[in-house]
């Protein structure tokens, strides 16, 4: 198991290092001068040239490569073209709020997802699963930006019980998460009830019922485990997307994520910050697909992980 | 009557597109304490139906008895609420199946899926309930009962899975133990094993155990009684002498026919020509008229009813008794 | 010769047996096949839509901007003037024809990539996974940016885009029933005939990998549509000028607090769109997939 | 199983405490009167802006969000008043020698920066030599291009010496805020988030992306202000949250305000609207090298098809007032001109003459924010009555400031019409001319995406800036905007007015014709 965790970390290395490559690439594809927008709209050709320089834009590519990976391997990001701040303090500054909506939202899209999909799949094709599904499904089709203008209305402006945006309380979490979990709360459900419904007509169902287990016993006790293996993946990996912020849904509700920060330093073309925060993305990702294996395994006794 | 179990004039439909297809139909048959008694037929034959129906194990399917009755003891199982039902289930008749890799829940440890069962029907604690299911599974021949409690199916071959499948049957103690198709999954070797083992239970703890098979093989091996079926009705019951010796029904002789036999060294295999009837579009007559080598006219016309001689054993076949006969008995 | 004649014979009737078996389940279905009925009536509008308007989708008149809903307008007017309900019907062509043409291109990638990976396997599908893996590692809408800057706006390159995104679920999918249909036996034996690898993966493997791409594409129209109305909060979607859905909310966004039915009656149309597809995915998903079939 | 069942049990109820306790706390917040500033004290103060800020290092600033904070924290030897006259600020007066090179200041004693130091004629020095030292790379440098250097005459009084003459020099130097030359000396390069300077406001926290926190300085020379403690900056990006905000209680002052929700808040009791005037100017360039818009007809057939009062009222709801010259109202050296009145037969006369009857197909470019957006779908609007069909293509800036800047010379250039707007930072017509209209600056030297090449133009721009008389600059610049206009290089839409909102009990915050606020005369009642 230890040696397993451990050779699955060493292999993210050589992976990351594809990935840091292909970021690299493809930051420097995007057309866009930083330079240029820095400079502002009165400068002249020689104030760009000044600052390219300044900031070792005007060197040649692979050289800014190298250096990027050497600073790297010093740990050190670098700093924000356009505010000088050290990227490492701006992503710290945003992942903390980014990591605590992540998890409340994750949090209650799995637990209502689960129930709704159970509920669902225990009475499969009657009128508590078509209205469940419809439930769930209404949560990933409605565009997310939609969703959280019309929430501000109802619940900031005209009842005034939560802030419009912000995080100065933790109530400023409350409508992001339900923007952001609807979809995932859906595609839990969904998954939860298909999955709930195969195992149900799984032989050891039967045996259950052949020894006089109630309904409830044999959902909770004996086919919900195995029935959420395949749901335990869908919610990871979404909490893996999860974890890259939301651009609409942080714009819309002034929150200071992940999301906003990479959507503002794409707009600047602030390299080192969209490099470091798409290298964090792929390394958070890399590791909860890591994480979601081991729940397998946890979840699924026939897998050892050897 | 047999004073455990008494089925009678069964009758089990399917649903299908709003149609009602029954499946079983006209099914009778019983089983006395300590009894082991098959039922035999071709797959589609209705008697893993009709096993299920007892149990009552119709859920999530469209299966529903339409007719009959299912005396178990002094209750009609039919009767019952499915909470009465419940506590029949497991702790009174219990049931193998076929598929002993699949059986058993895959995520769920040997010993916990033993003691579950163990608490609920018997009022155990854990404690006790643990010793029970020790001693259920060395009933069972498992030589580490111990440590095999903390096993998952999936680390014990498909012949000790069936043996853990039997321990969990056993382990409240029922009284009638239904068994389907227990041994055709597994390889010849085990298969003889299980059957051994399910011979010493009856013998050990006096249950009655009915075993559903298409084998005519394992049948001659274990049982005392036989009921044959053929589409969705018994066509003839006997002790397992009466019948391998004297087949009335052509259809049992054919089966018979095609059982290999040692030293028999015939190039192929006998086998019944023709095909089962489609359950949706029975004939009139005789289910197994276009089969049969002996039909007759009135075979095609008319089905015979099930009658029975003097000794218990039952036939469905115009070869052996007449139509005055069978007015009489209407008019009896 | 006669004996394959049958056989292709008994296959056909077998086929339209499963045909009219499957319309059967699929009627079964209430909510799936009123959502289906529902996507019918969308297409329809999609074809006859810019035929019907009551009024002109595009043509301004600032005589009357914003009026709220009445008997002329019954979805009231935009910024410009334009008639929404109009615009919301001849919407209907550009919102689906996203939806549906970027995620047939991502599926035709997708598809043949998972089909190679699957069926090759080793090296082969160790790249293409390990590809997929890192696209699925970047945000969407990134990518989406991404794509949209290097290419330049417009509708061809979101439609590209949206596409984009959607090649690594498909080519996973894929790749999963691949190695599925692979093992069975009828493939061994027509490998050992001699037959070509083209024919095997596209006259073999294909065909059964269908059920469950009809499935998946359903569903991810879906996503796409509402990918492209992101692409369009961000001022990346079609032309803002189009009668698009994504665009129209996205553009009216800021009159939420002052008319509301500009924004609420684009948002409708692009969720119960949405929501039909993904009902009618989940329905067909139930037929079709034999693992959760009666 | 036993284990993963509590598990479960125990997150199930987690979070069945956590709803709970949202419903009581909600319930609680709802009977004292809204969820909204927890922790407000009576004298501080919301206020929402669109975008977040970039930097708090007055020498490399760009951007008037950002400009708008460290006006607050810092403060120029010169500055602008509510209508862009300069004033002396951290100078008490000055003096122009004759021949326009040398600028003599007289600086404000008993100044202290907000870190303690003094400020007099040293600090002064060690500003300007920051600038110049960055050798171009900072954003300032480009405001002191004809500094030629800095003589310290005695504490309080320094002297600018330039090479040659520029008119527009004071203006400019509103734009070059003093730093504490302490901190400029332990911060170096990260001044730009701890700053230190002599304006009414320290600086207490920037949360990047979420919120700036500024309080009083109690120190501040000019006695009597500030008069609220404390200013928060909130990034909204989204216009109708921070309209929300408002309307909750959230901010107490919004910029800046979308056109469309003014009508929203005038029922509002407790919000007022304020209106001033801009020198932000809305137009559309048409890249006159290129076919067919090297055809002055057509430039200024689109400009008679062009209804300036329907854009007026679509585009900008109401607010804002047509653009009658190449600069805003507000703008030194403004002149009016005479306006191309809507006229669509005249329009569709000149697109005659010109051969265009059947009028063309082009591209009209913008940024993706949405109120250009909703710009070029008018454009499009109108000039499809004068058949002439746009293609809108919406690009991300950076994409966008590539597609312009990447083309070397004029003939390589793809942009045909360009949406946008332009505003002087510093007020003077030099900023509102040159970069726009010289020659010299195409892309990518400068901002002239019209490729407008007017030889005497170009003469009077450098004759303009050089000067030191300020009748006859006046009259130069009329004579250039009288040229340009009639030259129509631009399709001339609008001026635009800036909208912001505050709650009634606050006072004093404005929003200057640059688009930055003013936050040093805040007051709340």
């Amino acid at each position: 198991m230890k040696k397993y965790i451990v050779k699955r970390i060493l292999g993210i290395i050589p992976l990351l290092f594809v990935v840091s490559f292909l970021i690299f690439l493809f930051i420097h594809l995007v057309p866009g001068d930083p330079a240029r927008l820095i400079a502002g709209k009165d400068a002249d050709l020689q104030q760009i040239n000044a600052i390219k320089h300044q900031l070792h834009l005007d060197e040649p590519l692979y050289k800014q490569y190298i250096d990027y990976m050497n600073n790297l391997f010093h740990g050190n990001l670098g700093e924000s073209i356009k505010s000088k701040v050290p990227v490492s303090e701006l992503i710290g500054e945003r992942i903390v709020p980014s990591l605590e909506l992540s998890l409340l939202s994750i949090a209650w899209a799995m637990v209502i997802g689960v129930l709704i999909g159970i509920i669902s799949a225990i009475f499969k094709n009657r009128w508590p699963d078509n209205i469940g599904m419809i439930t769930a499904v209404s949560g990933i089709s409605l565009p997310n930006f939609w969703l959280g203008l019309v929430m501000i209305q109802i619940f900031s402006v005209k009842l005034g019980l939560l802030p419009t945006g912000g995080i100065e309380t933790w109530k400023g979490y409350l409508m992001p998460s339900i923007a952001l979990g609807a979809g995932i709360m859906a595609m839990i459900a969904r998954f939860t009830r298909s999955s709930l419904v195969q195992t149900l007509k799984e032989d050891f169902i039967r045996t259950g019922r052949s020894r006089g287990y109630s309904g409830l016993t044999i959902v909770f006790g004996h086919a919900l485990r195995s029935s959420l293996i395949p749901v335990v993946t869908v919610a990871g990996l979404q909490f893996g997307f999860l974890l890259g912020g939301s651009i609409v849904v942080e714009t819309v509700f002034s929150f200071p994520g992940m999301g906003r920060l990479l959507i503002n330093s794409i707009q600047m073309r602030d390299y080192p910050v969209v490099q470091a925060e798409l290298m964090l993305f792929s390394f958070e990702f890399i590791l909860v697909n890591l994480i979601v294996d081991l729940l397998y395994g946890f979840l699924n006794p026939k897998i050892r992980y050897d | 009557m047999h004073n455990l179990l008494n089925v009678n004039n069964l009758q089990i439909a399917f649903r299908k597109r709003k149609k009602s297809i029954k499946v079983v139909n006209g099914v009778d048959f019983g089983i006395s304490k300590g009894e082991i008694v098959g039922i035999v037929g071709e797959s589609g034959c209705g008697k893993s139906v009709t096993s299920l129906s007892i149990m009552r194990l119709f859920h999530d399917t469209s299966g529903e008895v339409v007719g009959g009755t299912i005396q178990f003891k002094e209750k009609d199982l039919l009767e019952l609420s499915e909470r009465e039902m419940r506590r029949i289930r497991g702790k009174e008749i219990a049931m193998i199946f076929q598929e002993p890799m699949t059986s058993l829940n895959p995520v769920m440890k040997i010993g916990k899926q033993l003691i579950q069962g163990i608490m609920l029907h018997l009022g155990l604690n854990r404690e006790e309930a643990k010793q029970q299911a020790v001693e259920m599974l060395k009933l069972v021949g498992i030589p580490r009962a111990e440590s095999i409690m903390n096993e998952y199916p999936h680390q014990l071959s498909g012949g000790m899975r069936q043996r853990v499948m039997i321990a969990i049957a056993m382990s409240c103690e029922p009284e009638l133990l239904i068994a389907d198709e227990p041994t055709t999954a597994l390889d010849v070797t085990i298969q003889a094993q299980i059957l051994q083992l399910m011979k010493k239970i009856q013998r050990e703890r006096g249950t009655a155990i009915l075993l559903i098979t298409h084998d005519l093989g394992v049948v001659a091996e274990s049982c005392d009684r036989v009921v044959v079926m053929y589409a969705g009705r018994v066509v003839e019951e006997a002790t397992v002498e009466e019948l391998f010796e004297s087949p009335l029904h052509p259809y049992t002789q054919g089966l018979i026919e095609s059982v290999p036999k040692i030293g028999n060294r015939k190039e192929e295999l006998y086998s019944i020509p023709g095909h089962v009837p489609n359950p949706e579009a029975m004939p009139n007559g005789c289910k197994f008229a276009s089969r049969c080598p002996y039909v007759m006219d009135i075979c095609r016309e008319r089905e015979p009813q099930l009658v029975s001689n003097n000794n218990g054993r039952k036939q469905r076949c115009w070869l052996h008794q007449s139509i005055k006969e069978e007015e009489r008995k209407t008019i009896g | 010769m006669s004996e394959t004649m049958t056989v292709s014979k008994q296959q056909i009737a077998s086929k339209r047996g499963t045909l009219s078996t499957f319309w059967h389940d699929f009627r079964q279905r209430k909510v799936a096949f009123i959502s289906f009925l529902f996507f019918v009536l969308l297409v329809i509008l999609a074809v006859i839509g810019p035929y019907i308007v009551p009024f002109n989708p595009q043509t301004p008149d600032y005589n009357h901007v914003l009026q709220g809903m009445s008997q002329k307008h019954w979805a009231g007017t935009d910024e410009y003037g334009r008639d929404v309900l109009s615009r919301l019907i001849a919407g209907t062509r550009i919102s689906l024809g996203i939806g549906i043409s970027s995620v047939l291109i991502g599926a035709m990638a997708g598809t043949i990539l998972g089909l190679v990976s699957g069926y090759f396997g080793k090296w082969v599908d160790k790249t293409i996974m390990r590809i997929c893996d890192v696209l699925f590692a970047f945000p969407d809408i990134l990518l989406a940016i991404g794509i949209v800057a290097i290419l330049g706006p417009g509708l061809k390159n979101v439609i590209f885009a949206v596409a984009f995104f959607s090649v690594p679920s498909f080519a996973r999918m894929v790749r999963g029933k691949t190695l599925e249909v692979k093992e069975m036996l009828f493939i061994e034996a027509e490998k050992s005939i001699g037959a070509k690898t083209n024919r095997i993966i596209f006259r073999h493997i294909f065909p059964e990998t269908i059920p469950i791409i009809i499935v998946y594409l359903t569903m991810q129209v879906g996503t796409a549509i509402l990918a492209a109305a992101s692409l369009s909060f961000l001022g990346l979607g079609a032309s803002p000028s189009s009668p698009d859905w994504g665009a129209m909310l996205s553009m009216s966004r800021d009159y939420i607090g002052t008319a509301f039915n500009l924004v609420f009656f684009p948002g409708l149309a692009i969720f119960l769109t949405v929501l039909s597809l993904n009902n009618l995915g989940d329905g067909l998903r139930d037929i079709l997939d034999p693992k959760i079939k009666d | 199983m036993i284990r993963s069942k509590k598990i479960m049990g125990a997150f199930l109820i987690v979070l069945l405490a956590l709803v709970l306790t949202a419903c009581s706390t909600t319930r609680s917040s709802s009977d004292s009167g809204g969820a909204a500033s927890s922790d407000k004290k009576d004298k501080d103060i919301n206020i929402a802006v669109n975008q977040d800020f970039t930097t708090l290092d007055p020498h490399n600033v760009s951007d008037t969000l950002s400009i708008s904070a460290t006006h607050a924290i810092y403060e120029g030897l010169v500055g602008f008043d509510k209508d862009m006259k300069i004033q002396p600020v951290l100078a008490t007066d000055y003096k122009i020698s004759d021949d326009g090179l040398t600028y003599t200041f007289h600086l404000r004693k008993n100044v202290k920066f907000q870190d303690g130091s003094s400020f007099n004629a040293e600090a002064v020095k060690a500003n300007f030599d920051r600038i110049q030292s960055s050798k171009d790379a900072l954003i300032a440098s480009h405001y002191l291009q004809y500094l030629k250097s800095v003589k310290i005459v005695d504490d309080h009084t320094i002297q600018l010496i330039l090479n040659q003459p520029f008119s527009a020099m004071l203006n400019k130097l509103t734009m070059v805020e003093m730093i504490s030359p302490k901190a400029l000396k332990d911060q170096g390069d990260k001044i730009g988030m701890h700053p230190v300077g002599t304006g009414p406001f320290e600086f207490v926290k920037w949360n990047q992306g979420e919120s700036l926190i500024l309080k009083k300085n109690p120190n501040y020379w000019d006695k009597g202000y500030p008069k609220v403690d404390q200013i928060t900056y909130k990034s909204v990006p989204e216009n109708g949250s921070r309209v929300d905000m408002l309307k909750t209680g959230e901010a107490d002052f919004i910029y800046p305000l979308p056109e469309q929700s003014v009508q929203a808040l005038k029922t509002q009791n407790d919000i007022t609207v304020d209106q001033t005037t801009s020198n932000i100017v809305r137009y559309v360039t048409l890249n006159t090298n290129k076919k067919p818009f090297n055809d002055k007809k057509v430039r200024q057939a689109m400009n008679y098809a062009l209804d300036k009062n329907a854009y007026i009222k679509v585009v900008k709801s109401g607010f804002g007032s047509e653009l009658d010259s190449t600069m805003a109202p507000s703008t030194q050296f403004y002149s009016k001109q005479k306006v191309y009145n809507y006229d669509l037969s005249k329009a569709k006369e000149l697109m005659k003459e010109a051969g265009y009857a059947k009028g063309f197909t082009a591209e009209i470019w913008g940024d993706t924010d949405s109120a250009t957006m909703k710009g070029m779908q008018f454009i499009q609007q109108q000039m499809a009555r004068i058949n002439i069909k746009l293609k809108i293509k919406a690009m991300e800036q950076g994409t966008l400031s590539d597609a312009i800047n990447t083309p070397k010379s004029p003939d390589d250039a793809k942009v045909q019409m360009w949406y946008v707007s332009w505003s002087p930072s510093s007020g003077d017509a030099d900023g509102a001319t040159r970069g726009l209209f010289s020659s010299a600056a195409f892309p990518p030297n400068g901002s002239n995406t019209a490729y407008y090449k007017n030889g005497e133009v170009d003469k009077l721009i450098d004759k303009a800036n050089q000067t030191t008389d300020v009748e006859k600059q006046k009259s130069m610049y009329a004579t250039i905007q009288k040229d340009i206009y009639n030259d129509a290089p631009w399709l001339f839409l609008g001026v635009d007015t800036n909208l912001s909102a505050h709650v009634n009990k606050l006072k004093g915050v404005y929003v200057l014709p640059d688009g930055s606020i003013q936050v040093k005369e805040a007051e709340l009642q």
